[in-house]
């Protein structure tokens, strides 16, 4: 039996991709990802005020399915589902009066009827779990392709590293967990400075103009030091940097499934990697 | 060799280097042109960042110089003249008329309850009334009156020749120490080493006609605030503005009062003024809760220890507004005072209706302010006025003279520990000639 | 112009509701500027971040007009490296809820392009509109 | 039967103003015990303390209650008076009728009165129970040992040497000179402050007075004021030096905080951004002034003021007073060398306080053509061979972006490590920040808790050089006061074990905030150093067997005391 995972809108839609190499890689290296039953959206964004009881429902609501499964961990992929999972968790740990009310009013809810969050299963991404459960040379073991050569650019974006102390993945300013994984699978990480500015966020469909100058400079700045693709963990970032075309804009998952050799049908490593010329 | 110092000046520093040069057993002849010694730090009510109380951790110091066997005290006088070589200076010094016999008089305070005529009391910058026979506080060391001239009748008859008026401490002295005969008198100390410590005065707010040049009654400086908030002063400690008594319920706290101004010629920071600024914004806060102090300040200027934090103490805790941007004109607009200033933060130009305003007046050398030059003591001065020292960073306490040395804020404005050290400091440079001498 | 100022603006109902709404303490910034020299939005904003604090610890409510409070892309880097760990996305939130409070609808969707709705991820279409109705 | 004296003062109007003294003295006098009561306007006057005198003389008093002010203001003075009248000085108390009476009751004259009246009563019991007692005087040691060859240690070794005692100098490095000799000048005596301090180096190496070791630390210090055993060991040697001194100055300075806790600065690993005191020595005369990266002389350097000073959330909460200074100074070299170089110093607050340092900012300003940015720093990263500098003025409201050859961090002064390790062996506290604590930031500035041990310098807290020169002199005076005696005088009123009391259980050891006590394991008693004890009285508290006592203060006195206040 696997890790519970929860996959969130985005990736059974725009990024199916990520979702598909993302879950065969899990299972090929012997920790498949089990979708929860009928999840529901987290709600995208972190509600930032201090009252912000209903707008935690959604995502808390997704903790509580989590906790169903008696698992130790719910599994994410996309980096703003875990930003917006990670400070839920972390937010009803430090008020246990809102975590209270909330269970309240999800029980009371016939569907989730006597469903409670508390505390026992943690949010996790599938990147600490390459990291930490099953670990960097463990993984390297495992590439049979290695990607010899390939000059790949970390790009972390804001929502998987902010805030440290609620998120506490890696230091945002000099993260290494993405670096590390290409490494392991035989890759050349280009370290540049942009690997954590924003690219825009969800400006993108009010103001597209500033995502596409924030991308452009991000994407220059990874060619400029010699990076032949850019890897990512956020559909939103995958889609701000892509508009440019300057450079092919991957999921890590998609480097994980060609260094496994699962296929060009799962990794859709060849086709994005031809769609530019480098 | 004569292993006896002169110190010039009773301030902290003054004081602070006579006790350490006393308590090291050499003799001390303590200078001070007031009646009583303490200088401003007895003005003051509470000092940063502790909050302790000026008076409270002072009095121990003033008493200890009061009564010490090794230091005898010249108040109300002033060094008239020095003259000999280093280890043996001849110190003329001319004690003012007091018209007290001192010697008699056992401070029992009669006289200034009986004297009829009253003067604004300087010690309180104008805020309260002294009599025209007078001690600067009730906790003064010595504790005795003198007469001041300018107001006493008895004394102003004598002088026109009249028929002699008053005389009310005349006749209630239960000592008869008045004597209106007294004259100034001169005494000659021979002395091995000198310590200077004359410290600073406030930079006169008739120099700032823009800030309303002394003549709004509800424009204050920040001596004289002291003094509102302190227990011993002419309110009890109560915050009541001059003009009507009100409680002040919007305070303006305008630092660089003269400062950072070479226009008004004092191109210098005064060093102090946004740590007791913050600290008066402080105090006021805690005596009038309901209150709204502002600042307005060019930078804030926190080196040293617990500063910085204090100020954050200020800003976040006591709900202080800070406003960065010099005041450009203050006036007077019915029982309001109108402040006209910016903030080049938010790029706004401000304007607020005060109640009270307090200006952080630059600070200026006492010596050079109260223009008392000392024949046979050409101490080189800075283009300020302040004392110069032989090396600023090196040998701060040195002067151009050998023997003579030098303390506190008439070098240049610093705060009270910075004060303090350097007095010390300059103890120590005298007991190594005294002790030099010796071997 | 010159604003006045008095302990009605500075300790004012907004500055109260902007802390209340945000949880932070204005006055703990001391306008180092931090915000606005990493803000990677700066160049698309009418007020900087840095401003946008400072009037509202000021009380002066025009601060809801300024653009920045939407174009502010909540990407939390201000917060992760304020010396005084105010955090300005939070004080964001605060405005935009009060202007909204106040009337003020920055986007409809109806106005939006429809290449952009269709082919931007969920993600950034729901986000974008929560901030908008938080 | 103890026949007690109470003289009432008037002080003006301050008693007299809300407490009836004239009744008080009429109701003292028929208290048992009390032989002779008086008012009068001022006490401690002259003529108030010939009153004293002669009362003692007349009545043969051999108990005086002074009910006037705190005996913080006068207790010494009295004593003083009793003594000159052949009274033990240790039979006289004062009563406190003004600062905890007059003064918090002056709306209230009866039960002002009243009040007053109970704590002269009280007094009175205690004075009955008193013990005549005489000074303690301890030996001293005529020695001083000064930790840290810097300025501070140089000048603090100078002064003492020079007025005629010997000084042992330990300094942890190879050389002397501190952290002043890696500087190419000074802010206002530039070209003369080297030789300034080689000058007062020499002096040091040469004077009689002064032991100069090296390479060496203090690794133990046991005793107390006037006599305190200090052992210092030699780096790479065994041997275990040991000196007798009855004085100790702690100059051991400031170390800088690490770059690589700057991450966001690209600290420890963009080779183009260095700490102040790094280009100070680029800065060298005799230096090339090549930066690391490619030995290219820099011509856009941008200065980062606060690189962690001001940054509670960096660890660093306080402001470390040089960085303004230092970084002008460096601002208006750099020029001298690079006359077609521009420097850019980011800022929060210009904290140029000090004689003739605003003047000289304002000359990096219009002399140097520094250009003064008001904005902290957010992030540096390296592009190619420039190092990017993403800053803001929030006086222009931008944000601005640098293209520098070379960034200097102005980093905080902090604490040596180590300085806690010392501060405990020296039986000093060190505050939040790791710096000594000093005994009152007013007044105390140089003085720790501990008698005998003194502050000089960065050590006690961030500070310039003209203040830790005067700090060092004014520690050097403080020794020089303790050294002018020919022993050390000590109140007797200090903790005093009964030995048939004790049980040697200790827990006076354990009680005891200021380690003077200890159980004498032979005889099987606990003891009190008389140096140490500052007779708070938290031993007679813990003591299960009533032993230790507080001498003119026991349970007694104080039972005696309370039955008639409450």
């Amino acid at each position: 039996m696997g890790t519970p995972y929860f996959p969130g809108c985005t990736l059974t839609t725009k990024a199916k991709n990520y979702d598909t190499s993302g879950k065969a890689v899990a299972a090929a290296l012997g920790m498949p990802l089990d979708e929860l039953p009928d999840w529901q959206c987290c709600g995208a964004t972190f509600p930032l005020a201090t009252d912000n009881t209903m707008s935690l429902i959604a995502p808390a609501r997704v903790l509580i399915q989590a906790e169903q499964t008696h698992a130790k961990q719910v599994t994410t992929l996309c980096a703003i589902c875990y930003n917006v999972l990670k400070r839920t968790e972390f937010s009803l740990r430090k008020h246990p009066e809102q975590l209270e009310r909330i269970n309240w009013f999800v029980s009371t809810d016939e569907t989730t009827a006597g469903q409670t969050y508390t505390g026992k299963v943690q949010v996790t991404h599938f990147l600490q779990q390459l990291r930490d459960d099953l670990g960097w040379k463990a993984l390297s073991e495992r590439v049979t392709q290695p990607l010899k050569g390939l000059k790949v650019a970390p790009y972390y974006g804001c929502l998987l590293l902010r805030p440290p102390a609620e998120i506490g993945l890696d230091d945002p300013d000099q993260p290494t967990i993405m670096a590390d994984l290409l490494t392991a699978l035989g890759a050349e990480p280009v370290d540049f400075p942009f690997k954590g500015e924003c690219c825009g966020s969800y400006l993108a469909v009010n103001k597209p103009d500033v995502p596409a100058a924030l991308s452009g400079t991000i994407v220059e700045s990874a060619a400029k030091h010699g990076a032949q693709a850019i890897v990512t963990a956020c559909p939103l970032c995958q889609y701000n940097l892509d508009v440019k075309g300057r450079l092919p804009i991957l999921y890590f998952t998609q480097l994980l499934a060609k260094a496994l050799e699962l296929g060009e049908e799962i990794s859709n490593f060849e086709s994005q990697m031809s769609k530019v010329a480098v | 060799m004569i292993n006896r110092a002169l110190v010039i000046g009773a301030g902290i520093a003054g004081i602070q280097a006579s006790l350490d040069i006393a308590n090291s057993g050499y003799q001390v002849a303590l200078v001070e042109r007031q009646p009583s010694i303490g200088g401003h730090m007895a003005q003051l009510s509470e000092t940063f960042p502790t909050l302790d109380c000026s008076q409270c951790i002072m009095t121990p110091r003033t008493v200890e110089v009061g009564h010490h066997e090794n230091i005898k005290l010249y108040t109300y006088s002033q060094v008239a003249e020095v003259s000999g070589t280093p280890g043996d200076f001849t110190v003329k010094i001319r004690q003012k008329t007091k018209y007290v016999n001192w010697d008699n008089c056992t401070g029992c305070g009669v006289c200034q309850e009986k004297c009829p005529w009253k003067a604004p009391a300087e010690f309180d910058r104008g805020l309260g009334v002294r009599k025209a026979i007078y001690t600067l506080s009730p906790q003064a060391v010595p504790n005795k009156p003198v007469v001041n001239p300018d107001v006493c009748v008895r004394l102003q008859s004598i002088a026109k020749g009249e028929k002699l008026k008053c005389g009310a401490c005349l006749k209630f002295c239960p000592t008869n120490s008045i004597d209106f005969q007294q004259t100034e008198s001169f005494v000659e100390v021979h002395v091995g080493a000198i310590v200077v410590a004359t410290g600073f005065d406030l930079f006169p707010q008739t120099r700032l006609p823009e800030y309303g040049g002394g003549q709004i009654p509800d424009v204050i400086d920040a001596l004289a605030f002291e003094r509102l908030l302190s227990a011993s002063g002419p309110t009890g400690g109560q915050v009541k503005r001059p003009s009507d008594g009100k409680e002040p319920r919007e305070v303006v706290f305008v630092q660089c009062s003269g400062s950072r101004d070479p226009e008004h010629g004092v191109p210098y920071c005064s060093k102090i003024c946004c740590m007791y600024t913050a600290k008066q914004a402080i105090l006021y806060k805690h005596r009038v809760h309901h209150g709204q102090p502002y600042v307005f300040y060019i930078d804030i200027r926190a080196g040293g220890k617990g500063y910085e934090e204090f100020i954050n103490r200020a800003q976040q805790d006591e709900g202080v507004v800070y406003l960065r941007g010099k005041v450009s004109k203050i006036y007077r607009d019915g029982d309001k005072v109108m402040v006209w200033g910016s903030d080049t933060l938010s790029g706004r130009k401000v304007e607020i209706a005060a109640d009270l305003v307090i200006l952080s007046m630059a600070a200026v050398p006492a010596i050079s302010a109260n223009g008392h030059r000392v024949p046979g003591l050409e101490l080189a001065l800075d283009m300020d006025g302040f004392y110069q020292s032989s090396d600023a960073e090196l040998a701060p306490m040195e002067s151009n003279l050998p023997g003579v040395f030098l303390a506190g804020a008439g070098i240049g404005p610093k705060d009270i520990p910075e004060t303090v050290a350097q007095a010390s400091g300059a103890a120590a440079k005298v007991l190594g000639m005294f002790r030099q001498a010796l071997r | 112009m010159r604003i006045r100022l008095s302990a009605e603006t500075v300790h004012g109902d907004f500055v109260k509701q902007v802390e209340d709404i945000s949880g932070q303490n204005l006055l703990a910034c001391n306008q180092c500027g931090k915000c606005s020299s990493g803000c990677p939005v700066a160049f698309a904003l009418d007020l900087l971040p840095n401003q946008i604090i400072r009037m509202t610890q000021l009380g002066l409510e025009d601060v809801l007009q300024a653009q920045t409070i939407w174009t502010c892309a909540s990407c939390l880097t201000c917060v992760s490296r304020c010396p005084k760990n105010v955090d300005l996305p939070r004080v964001m939130e605060a405005l935009r809820q009060i202007a909204m409070e106040r009337g003020a609808t920055p986007m409809y969707a109806a106005e939006l392009r429809p290449d952009l709705v269709a082919n931007a991820p969920q993600m950034a279409i729901i986000g974008g509109f929560r901030k908008f109705t938080a | 039967m103890r026949k007690v004296g109470v003289f009432i003062c008037h002080c003006g109007i301050n008693i007299a103003g809300s407490v009836d003294v004239e009744k008080v003295a009429e109701e003292i006098n028929r208290y048992p015990g009390v032989a002779f009561a008086t008012t009068y306007k001022y006490i401690c006057s002259d003529p108030g303390q010939q009153i004293i005198k002669n009362a003692i003389q007349e009545h043969g008093l051999d108990g005086v209650i002074v009910a006037a002010c705190s005996p913080a203001m006068h207790e010494t003075t009295f004593r003083r008076t009793a003594a000159a009248a052949g009274m033990n000085p240790y039979l006289l108390e004062c009563a406190n009728i003004r600062e905890q009476c007059s003064w918090v009751h002056q709306n209230d004259r009866a039960r002002a009165t009243d009040k007053a009246l109970y704590t002269i009563q009280s007094m009175v019991e205690k004075v009955k129970r008193n013990e005549a007692l005489d000074p303690l005087s301890l030996p001293l040691t005529k020695k001083a040992m000064v930790i840290g060859g810097g300025i501070a240690g140089i000048t603090a070794a100078l002064d003492i040497a020079d007025a005629g005692y010997p000084v042992i100098l330990v300094e942890q490095s190879d050389h002397l000179g501190g952290k002043m000799s890696n500087l190419s000048g000074t802010y206002l005596n530039f070209a003369a402050a080297p030789d300034l301090l080689t000058r007062r180096v020499d002096r040091v190496m040469n004077h009689p007075n002064i032991q100069v070791i090296t390479d060496a630390e203090v690794t133990q210090v046991d005793g107390y004021v006037g006599n305190f055993k200090a052992t210092v060991k030699r780096v790479g040697q065994d041997a275990i030096l040991s000196y007798d001194v009855g004085a100790i100055v702690a100059a051991t300075g400031y170390a800088s905080y690490p770059l690589s806790r700057l991450p966001e600065y690209g600290g420890g690993t963009i080779p183009d951004v260095m700490d102040a005191l790094t280009f100070e020595a680029m800065l060298a005369p005799s230096a090339k002034f090549a930066r690391p990266s490619d030995g290219k002389s820099p011509k856009e350097v941008v200065f980062v003021q606060c690189a962690g000073s001001r940054d509670p959330e960096h660890g660093v909460p306080y402001c470390s007073q040089v960085c303004c200074m230092v970084v002008a100074k460096q601002a208006m070299l750099f020029k001298e060398r690079m006359p077609h170089g521009q420097a850019y110093v980011f800022y929060i607050d210009i904290r140029s306080a000090g004689k003739g340092y605003d003047e000289y900012v304002q000359r990096a300003m219009t002399d140097a053509r520094a250009l003064y940015l008001r904005g902290k720093v957010s992030k540096i990263y390296q592009d190619g061979n420039k190092v990017i500098v993403w800053g803001s003025d929030t006086l222009s409201n931008r944000a601005i972006e640098i293209a520098a050859d070379l960034v200097v961090l102005a980093t905080p002064m902090a604490a040596p490590d180590g300085t806690k390790e010392l501060a405990q062996r020296l039986h000093i506290s060190t505050d939040a920040n790791g710096f000594y604590n000093e005994a009152h930031p007013k007044l105390r500035p140089v003085e720790s808790l501990t008698a005998g041990v003194f502050l000089a310098g960065a050590g006690q807290g961030p500070k310039d050089i003209p203040e830790t020169v005067a700090q060092a002199s004014a520690a050097a005076a403080k020794v020089l006061q303790l050294f002018s005696r020919d022993e050390m005088k000590a109140e007797p009123t200090i903790a005093q074990v009964i030995p048939e009391l004790c049980s040697a259980c200790g827990l006076c050891v354990k009680a005891c905030p200021y380690g003077a006590r200890q159980v004498d394991e032979i005889l099987q008693v606990a003891t009190v150093n008389p140096a140490l004890c500052q007779a708070c009285g938290a031993c007679a508290a813990a003591c299960p067997n009533k032993a230790s006592v507080v001498r003119n203060w026991t349970p007694t006195q104080i039972l005696f005391m309370a039955d008639v206040l409450v």
